[in-house]
């Protein structure tokens, strides 16, 4: 093992008083053990609760995957067609397909997992099906509507396919998925063994052994990537990429992904009901800031919505949102607001000043919102930071009490970003999406793109709708997402899936 | 086989604590060091067992078998703990281990020190309980002894050790008459068994009972020595003929008043405590101006009986009733240690300024009785840890006169004092029974004391 | 050392920190403005304990933090200690069903997960100082309670309120004379560490995400905020604990009596 | 015996209590905190992203959190007597299936805890009071402090880069194996013993200046045998008798120490009920971990009353 290179921590060790020694020989891990480290815990058997965790370790199958575009590939499906009519899915099932129970995966079994799926309260749930049922070994659905990102949904984690065995009427009592691994211990909401699902009917995955852990802090993350304890450590925070960098065993993968830091604004009320305070909130952030010194990440600072990576959404030629505060004073003054008392603008004897929610199960967030108070604070505008639960965003949205949140927004939570756009910029607003703000011109955009197929003409509506939302400004963009994995030098042959749907380390090998 | 004390002078930071003190020990002959708190006997066992406290410093020579103790290091000296010179503790039940049995207390020393096999071991130390009468009591923890077999049980361990010289520092403290009487007989066994024996004491009655040679010092100086009983019986020094005449053997009695008006009547009185029964169905009553004693051994009940009286215990059943002219706060009490009577965070003056302003005293009252006590006014700057237990006994009988009591139960008031000081406070008890009809409840376990001071003596437990 | 030099010594360390929460802001930076293109700095002109992650001065976090954690520990703690100490004197004195009730009420709100307690008060007011400093002193009543209620039980059997009862002077003598000098002794001690349990709770608090609210430069928080940066910036992360060290350490020899 | 019985007795009562407070405080509260409770379970089970309206409604009807409160809070009590904890509002697992996992992490990581702090604290603490006023009874004064003011998620870092990280002797964090419990373990051990140091360095010197000590020194035992025979013990039951009320500390510690450490216990557990208003869940943790206070306390007590024979007689 090379010599680690001269590192700040002897500091923190001397200064708390610890010897630092030269290191004993390394631990050794247990052979042919693949240790997954995230932030996400086991939360439960059940796919909509927690089959995040089962997809990506392949110990649960969905009938489609997708690549890392977010265009459907086979899995539990081999194969799939649409009718004419456009409402009637046909997909054809994988042969030897076999669950971990060692019973044979039928349609029969697939449409009651499915079935059972519709009926949880979830993702699927708006789904707008028909029918699900088992057809001639080919699992049959049928839409009331033609529904593009069927397939979509259908990755979904909670789409996930479990054998007959595992359910216990509704409940499910174990987890007997289909995939190249097969669960072999389990320690709710920590940890997950599995191994090597000996009748899998693909290829043999080269890695035996695979375990996931959760852990919550990105510095216990950090540390085991650091120490050579995990062969993939997902999530990294932004301020440890660069120290494990540095770290020569491992390779460190950052890469955009399509999810973006935003701020939720209350456009219905007086502070936010006008584009142009909208407009002067955003130029007051200083985003370039954050994304360097917060998130480390200069190319995540946020010139519009929707990422690059989203490249059929993300318009280049869009004026770039950046930091003006002049501008920002000046849109202010415009709309009547006057510097007060310490600085802070008034209107008609009532200061700028309102409640920011947000949360820590995005670590960044709080910090986030420390640094945009900050900058807020220059331009006049007086904003407090509540750390909440995360449930008291749409909670404040539904009651109307919101007055804005910090939040970050996966535009990929089904792989086809429509549907995410439809709930949350539609005519009511969405939950994580506007609040108090509606377009009819994005409106008749969004519903001409589920009905038109020309990929030429969904391309120019697609740019219209994003131009919208940059002009309108109901959500102020901050941050574009950059997921950062931590892969061990000692593993070949493993790509970051950006969907995060899967760890894929069943294609993976070990390295020399 | 001897120890040489040769003018021994102990020094302290504030000067000289003991003057020059010489004596010879020799076996099967006690020498008795008497006199009074502070007079600087007990640094002198100190001096010899090598565990003066910090600061001080003994100069002179100690010289046991013909080796001089003084110069050695401290780890020589440590070493003939046990071997050559062993001490009796003061108050044994606070010297042996709360969580060991008895037995192994004494076995330890055969096992650990002279290195016997266990078995061995175990069955010196019951041979030697039982020689001291403590058949079957060697199972049993320091706690479930009565005080007098926790010092035999000390005595024993001590003795395992087979030091040739034995020290014992005021080994009656505490003790009632009876075990005064055995502890000083075992003693006096262990001299004539061919001990060398230094006992420490005011007691003058177990000077008698040990006999051999006796020191009396007074102020860091000897001023007599001579032969027991000899020197009791004829003293040369003033000091120790008052010594002497302090014993309450040697009292007058005091006069036999007739009682006047019933201040409290017991009735029937039952109590039990700790699942035994301390008296069932007593009467008694004590009258204006009268004195009655109650005596018996420890544990008997004698100071619960005096709580009962006062109202500070409720009795299981029968009733006590108070005389309707006896004023709410007329029955006062004086207590055994004078120091644990008195809050430490205030001083004399101020206890008595407050307990003046409760009740609306005028103010030259205290300042009238102090004098009639025989106290300084300037001791009333002082907290009560910072004056004489007499004084401080005396302060308390002043605060009581202060509320002009019908009765004070004074409860094994004088037992903690030096013979002389505890005359002095009886004296003044007298002088209030005589001058202002105060009647008097003595509880005490000194028989002679009860009997010279009472008409009428209550024995409980008898 | 003597207790006197113990005492001075103690009193020196709380000065050395009271000091600097007076003596901070003379430096003159402001502990809420940001600087996102200096985060993170050692210590060196301009910024003398350096920076923290958004660029803020630390010196002036620290000092402002100082009056805040002090400020607010030590009004937890005397929160905690009244009504604690009041309790357990008046369960001694009365004695009867209240004591056994309060003892009862101790001992299930002993057994109550303190954290539990705080991150329940807290919850009605999140990132609020105020429940923040309330729940942590609603778990340590406890302690003060027990204390001065077993203390003085053991002075009310003693001669000397016995004695006190006798001679006719009242409760408020007994309580004011015999008991609270004993108490109050004890008292001192646990007030230290209560003071310093409080600090390190409300940090302990900010870990699991119910803190304080930003930008509050509060020691506890300070520290969480700054964890994960341990390997950038570790004088950042300890400077706030080297604080809170002195001042438990200083409140501990301050108060004297040996006790843990 | 008989004291033994009134020991135990009282400590059963204490359960009792325990069970009635824990039970009725955690309901109101968590009923009366502000925000809809039914959004929190929906964020707690579906994840943050998938939260909405309808989520929170179908939440609401499953649950029946219309029910008026009383009924629901009997429920619970009902369910309690027929050792029924309920269902977690969130996972949808029996709670006492999932607590009786968390439980066995929690009183693994406590025992091994209090082990390592019994095998640091109380020698420390012992060598500061044989020589009381020495220079390392200071030093050992400024050691507790310092660990006391250290927040252990502070302390658990520090153990962790240089433990796990720097000399990789063992695993940073996880669970599975016997080597994963050190860290942690040893994390909340060091505020422990800080504390158990303290009162062990009392007692010890308490020992030594006691006349019992004295005269067995006297007797001619050497200082060692002597501490041996008549130190330990005595010194001992005062140290066993803290432990109890040190428990406080450990299970607030685990909350800590269990999130940073990533480990399934019932600390963690706990702070992921309240913040996802898991009713069932946290009146669960918080009655168990209650349970687990009095229970140890019984332990503790048991100890006390085979090392000091005056308790056994009482």
């Amino acid at each position: 093992m090379p010599s680690a290179p001269l590192s700040r921590r002897p500091l923190l060790l001397a200064a708390a008083g610890l010897p630092v020694l030269p290191r004993p020989a390394a631990a050794q891990p247990a052979a042919d053990l693949f240790r997954v480290v995230t932030s996400q815990e086991i939360n439960g058997l059940d796919p909509a609760r927690s089959g995040y965790v089962f997809t990506r370790m392949q110990v649960l199958e969905t009938l489609v995957g997708a690549d890392d575009g977010g265009l459907a590939v086979p899995q539990l499906a081999r194969a799939w067609t649409l009718s004419e009519d456009r409402l009637t899915w046909r997909f054809a099932l994988r042969e030897g397909a076999r669950f971990h129970d060692g019973t044979p995966v039928t349609a029969v079994a697939v449409a009651a997992a499915l079935e059972r799926a519709r009926g949880q309260s979830g993702l699927l749930g708006t789904l707008p099906a028909e029918r699900i049922a088992a057809d001639d070994g080919a699992v049959l659905v049928r839409t009331s509507r033609p529904f593009a990102p069927l397939l979509a949904f259908l990755a979904h984690y909670s789409a996930g396919i479990l054998a007959p065995a595992a359910f216990e009427g509704q409940a499910v009592r174990e987890m007997i998925g289909s995939g190249p691994y097969k669960v072999s211990r389990l320690l709710p909401p920590q940890r997950l063994e599995a191994a090597r699902w000996e009748r899998w009917d693909g290829p043999a995955p080269a890695i035996g052994r695979v375990s996931y852990l959760a852990a919550g802090r990105g510095e216990t993350r950090a540390a085991m990537a650091e120490g050579g304890q995990a062969e993939l450590v997902a999530q990294l925070a932004p301020e440890t990429v660069e120290r494990l960098r540095r770290n020569p065993r491992v390779a460190v993968d950052v890469r955009a992904i399509p999810r973006t830091r935003l701020i939720k604004l209350n456009c219905a009320s007086p502070l936010f009901r006008d584009v142009r305070a909208r407009h002067a909130l955003s130029l007051a952030l200083d985003r370039q800031g954050m994304a360097a010194a917060l998130l480390r990440s200069p190319a995540s600072t946020a010139t519009q919505l929707f990422p690059p990576a989203m490249a059929e959404w993300h318009v280049p030629a869009l004026p770039p949102l950046r930091r003006d505060l002049p501008e920002a004073r000046r849109l202010l003054a415009e709309l009547g607001w006057q510097p007060g008392p310490e600085g802070i603008l008034h209107r008609e004897g009532r200061p700028f000043a309102f409640t920011l929610r947000t949360f820590s199960d995005r670590p960044e967030l709080p910090g986030l919102a420390t640094a945009m108070q900050a900058q807020l604070r220059e331009a006049g505008i007086d904003m407090a930071v509540a750390v909440v639960n995360s449930g008291e965003i749409p909670a404040g949205h539904r009651d109307g009490t919101l007055e804005a949140a910090l939040m970050a927004r996966n535009f990929s939570l089904v792989p086809d970003p429509l549907g995410t756009m439809l709930q949350d910029y539609g005519p009511e607003g969405g939950d994580w999406g506007a609040m108090g703000w509606s377009s009819p011109a994005l409106n008749g955009v969004l519903e001409r793109l589920g009905a038109v197929a020309d990929p030429a003409e969904r391309a120019a509506l697609r740019g219209r709708a994003s131009a919208i939302l940059h002009e309108e400004l109901p959500v102020i963009p901050v941050s574009w997402f950059d997921l950062a994995t931590a892969v061990s030098r000692r593993v070949a042959g493993l790509a970051v899936d950006p969907l995060e749907l899967s760890f894929r380390i069943a294609g993976a090998r070990w390295a020399g | 086989m001897s120890l040489i004390v040769e003018k021994l002078r102990i020094r302290g930071p504030e000067g000289v604590l003991v003057q020059g003190a010489s004596f010879a020990l020799a076996p099967g002959e006690p020498l008795v060091l008497l006199g009074e708190t502070g007079s600087g006997k007990s640094l002198l066992a100190q001096a010899v067992m090598g565990t003066l406290p910090p600061g001080l410093r003994a100069e002179g020579r100690i010289l046991l078998d013909g080796r001089d103790l003084l110069p050695l290091p401290p780890r020589e000296r440590r070493a003939l703990w046990g071997r050559r010179i062993a001490m009796l503790p003061q108050e044994p039940w606070a010297a042996l281990d709360p969580t060991m049995r008895a037995e192994a207390q004494v076995a330890e020393v055969d096992r650990l020190v002279h290195r016997h096999g266990a078995a061995e071991a175990r069955r010196r130390a019951a041979a030697r309980l039982a020689h001291l009468g403590l058949q079957g009591a060697g199972r049993r923890y320091p706690f479930q002894l009565s005080g007098g077999m926790n010092q035999r049980v000390a005595l024993a361990a001590t003795e395992a050790a087979g030091a040739a010289l034995l020290i014992a520092d005021e080994p009656t403290k505490g003790l009632d008459a009876a075990l005064r009487d055995t502890a000083g007989a075992l003693l006096r066994a262990e001299a004539e068994a061919g001990r060398m024996l230094l006992v420490i004491t005011h007691d003058v009655a177990l000077a008698r009972l040990l006999g051999g040679q006796a020191m009396v010092m007074l102020s860091g100086a000897v001023v007599e020595a001579g032969a027991l009983p000899g020197l009791l019986e004829a003293p040369q020094h003033d000091y120790t003929r008052r010594l002497v005449a302090a014993e309450p053997s040697r009292w007058q009695d005091w006069p036999r008043r007739p009682p006047g008006r019933a201040i409290v009547e017991g009735n029937g009185l039952h109590k039990r405590l700790g699942g035994r029964e301390l008296f069932g169905g007593l009467d008694m009553s004590i009258g204006e101006g009268e004195v009655v004693a109650v005596a018996g051994p420890s544990g008997c009940g004698k100071t619960t009986l005096g709580n009962l009286l006062l109202g500070l215990a409720r009795p299981d059943r029968g009733q006590v009733r108070r005389g309707a002219w006896v004023a709410p706060l007329g029955l006062q009490k004086l207590y055994q240690d004078p120091v644990a009577a008195f809050t430490p965070h205030q001083t004399l003056g101020q206890g008595i300024a407050e307990l003046r302003r409760r009740h609306g005293l005028a103010e030259d009252r205290a300042a009238g009785l102090l004098p009639r006590l025989r106290l300084q006014p300037a001791l009333l700057g002082r907290r009560p840890s910072e004056v004489s237990g007499g004084e401080l006994q005396r302060f308390g009988l002043l605060r009581a006169l202060l509320l002009d009591p019908a009765l004070l139960f004074a409860d094994e008031a004088t037992s903690r004092l030096d013979p002389l000081t505890q005359q002095e406070v009886m004296a003044l008890l007298r002088e209030c029974v005589e001058e202002r009809g105060t009647a008097l409840l003595l509880v005490t376990h000194e028989t002679a004391l009860a009997e010279k001071a009472a008409g009428r003596v209550l024995r409980l437990g008898t | 050392m003597t207790l006197s030099s113990r005492r001075l010594l103690g009193g020196a360390m709380l000065a050395a920190v009271a000091g600097f929460a007076l003596l901070g802001p003379l430096h003159g930076a402001d502990p809420l403005r940001q600087n996102l293109s200096a985060t993170l700095l050692p210590p060196g002109a301009g910024h003398p304990l350096g920076t923290d992650h958004l660029g803020r001065d630390m010196l002036a976090r620290l000092a402002a933090g100082a009056r805040l954690s002090f400020g607010y520990a030590l009004l937890a703690a005397l929160a905690a200690a009244v009504p604690g100490t009041l309790l357990g004197l008046l369960a001694a004195l009365r004695g009867g069903w209240p004591e056994r009730l309060l003892l009862g009420l101790a001992d299930a709100v002993q057994a109550l997960p303190a954290l539990l307690l705080v991150v329940l008060v807290t919850a009605f007011a999140p990132g609020e100082f105020l429940p923040l400093y309330i729940g942590v002193a609603l778990a340590l009543w406890v302690e003060f309670f027990r204390i001065s209620r077993n203390t003085a039980a053991g002075v009310l059997a003693r001669p000397q309120v016995e004695a006190a009862r006798l001679l006719g002077l009242g409760t408020g003598h007994i309580l004011r004379r015999h008991l609270w000098p004993e108490v109050a002794a004890l008292t001192a001690t646990l007030f230290a560490f209560a003071a310093g349990t409080a600090v390190t709770t409300v940090a302990a608090l900010a870990f699991v995400g119910v803190g304080a609210r930003p930008p509050v430069p509060e020691w506890g928080s300070m520290m969480t905020e700054l964890l994960p940066y341990h390997a950038e910036a570790p004088l950042a992360l300890l400077l706030p604990a080297l604080l809170i060290f002195l001042t438990v350490l200083g409140l501990h020899l301050l108060a004297g009596r040996e006790r843990a | 015996m008989g004291g033994l019985i009134r020991v135990l007795g009282g400590r059963a009562v204490q359960a009792v209590l325990v069970a009635l407070l824990v039970g009725t405080a955690c309901f109101l509260m968590v009923r009366l905190l502000p925000g809809d409770m039914a959004y929190r379970i929906a964020a707690s089970r579906y994840g943050y992203d998938l939260v909405d309206g309808a989520a929170a409604e179908a939440v609401r009807q499953e649950l029946g959190l219309d029910r008026p409160w009383p009924v629901q809070l009997g429920a619970w009590f009902g369910g309690l007597l027929r050792l029924d904890l309920g269902v977690s509002l969130a996972s949808g697992e029996e709670v006492a299936e999932a607590l009786g996992i968390q439980l066995g992490h929690t009183l693994l990581l406590s025992v091994t805890a209090l082990l390592f702090s019994l095998l640091i604290g109380p020698p420390l603490g012992a060598l500061a009071g044989l020589r009381s006023g020495g220079w390392w009874d200071g030093a050992l004064l400024v050691l507790s402090a310092a660990l006391r003011a250290l927040p252990a998620f502070v302390v658990g870092i520090g153990l962790m880069l240089w433990l796990a990280v720097e000399w990789e002797w063992l695993p940073v964090a996880g669970v599975g194996g016997w080597r994963e419990v050190i860290l942690p373990a040893l994390t909340l051990a060091l505020g422990l013993a800080a504390a158990s140091s303290r009162v062990a360095r009392d007692a010890v010197a308490g020992v030594v200046a006691s006349p019992f000590f004295g005269f067995a020194r006297m007797k001619g035992l050497d200082d060692a045998t002597a501490f041996r025979r008549h130190g330990v013990r005595n010194a001992a039951i005062p140290v066993v008798a803290y432990l109890g009320l040190q428990l406080v500390i450990l299970i607030e510690g685990v909350v800590v120490v269990e999130s940073l450490f990533a480990w399934p216990g019932i600390g963690h557990a706990l702070v992921h009920a309240v913040l996802g208003r898991d009713i069932p869940m946290v009146q669960g943790t918080a009655l168990v971990m209650g349970l687990l206070f009095v229970a140890l306390n019984a332990l503790t007590d048991l100890a006390c009353w085979l090392l000091d024979p005056r308790r056994r007689a009482a």
